[in-house]
């Protein structure tokens, strides 16, 4: 095997795993958000199905947190901008 | 392989979080052994969460998907830890 | 010192490290139990000792967590039959 | 050693799990100094945590064992993260 | 540098305890958006975080600086995990 | 470059090192602390600013925290010594 096939292998093997790490990121913050909007919008006794406030309330949550994450991101931003920060 | 690693660790991560919550919801006040109301709850509960993941994965993937295309995001997603 | 030698002395090294992961993960599951266990079964006020029922919601808060893990992994095992899969 | 680093590690996470769970329901509301009630409750709660996670290790490692012999788990214990 | 990466891991902790905190409380009953008192209450509750860090951190490292000096504490500073 | 002077080096590096750990460790103690005594101390509605009593109540938190933790380090070390421990 010359160097050149080497060096494609190890490249493809990098690009590989990296996006095998963004998938485990995206799956680890899809768990986090399940367990959050859960204990935010599971409240009442258990049934058979979701009432259809609940499975609202979880499409809103993932959402509204996006939104909050995103807010306070450029608030940040805006004081950081202010303070005549890097 | 990774792959494979990766949705094994997620499956396990399900079913660890299915525990806790609905232990959580299902057993409030832990008795001798299970009722049968509490093993009815945990099986409801448990396709609750199911649910729940997929529900949460699809808002979560469409609005990534969304903030991508409208370039409001430069880099790998949205800051969640 | 011979190959043979630093070879048995690998095995074992790696038999005791593997006992002792087994014993650092049963703690840590020992830590988690009793803090949730804890927070279901402890909730007035701290006295001088513990009241009858809650040293049993403790014990009983053990035994029905495993029960409530070996169900749940028994009804995703059920579904994954039932839908075909590996 | 190996085997002191996990006897050590136990000892320190038991320690913060007290003092977590023991502020949180001793101390509501932080004054300027520790009260004697605060004291008080602080050490008897300390006592009931150690007592609860003797009560839990030997609930847990008795079920353990039990599933152990009946066979009914195959690899490495009951799924716990 | 090493350095700087302390100081951004401590900035990307800061913004996600504000998102996970100041959501729990302005965002109770999340809706179709954010609403014009969500967003005023993320505003002010990122403020008092940021005001509750520093005050966190001042006292924190007084004490610090206190107990070292009556040489109360030998090593590493108090146990906090 | 000398022998001498990479070792130098090296030891500077180590206790570069050393200090950017503790500075980290002291930064997560600090970032546990804020978000443990936010949720004692601001249970109120957010407000344009701090009532006086929530700050107040932050600092003092602070500080009992760190009293409760030397306590129970103190009652844990009296507990070891009645025993006979090492």
């Amino acid at each position: 095997m010359s160097a050149q096939t080497d060096e494609a292998l190890e490249k493809e093997l990098a690009s590989f795993l990296e996006q095998e790490t963004a998938k485990s990121q995206v799956q680890s913050s899809i768990h986090t958000l399940t367990d959050m909007c859960w204990k935010k919008c599971v409240t009442g006794s258990i049934g058979a199905r979701f009432a259809r406030s609940e499975e609202g309330c979880l499409v809103n949550c993932v959402d509204r947190f996006l939104d909050s994450s995103l807010f306070i991101i450029q608030k940040v931003e805006e004081a950081r901008k202010q303070a005549g920060g890097q | 392989g990774v792959r494979n690693q990766v949705a094994l660790q997620s499956a396990q991560t399900l079913i660890n979080k299915i525990t806790d919550n609905c232990f959580e919801k299902c057993v409030t006040k832990p008795g001798t052994s299970l009722g049968g109301s509490e093993e009815r709850c945990l099986g409801q509960c448990m396709e609750r969460y199911m649910e729940a993941f997929t529900v949460v994965s699809r808002a979560y993937t469409n609005r990534i998907a969304k903030e991508r295309q409208s370039q409001l995001l430069n880099t790998g997603g949205v800051a969640l830890h």
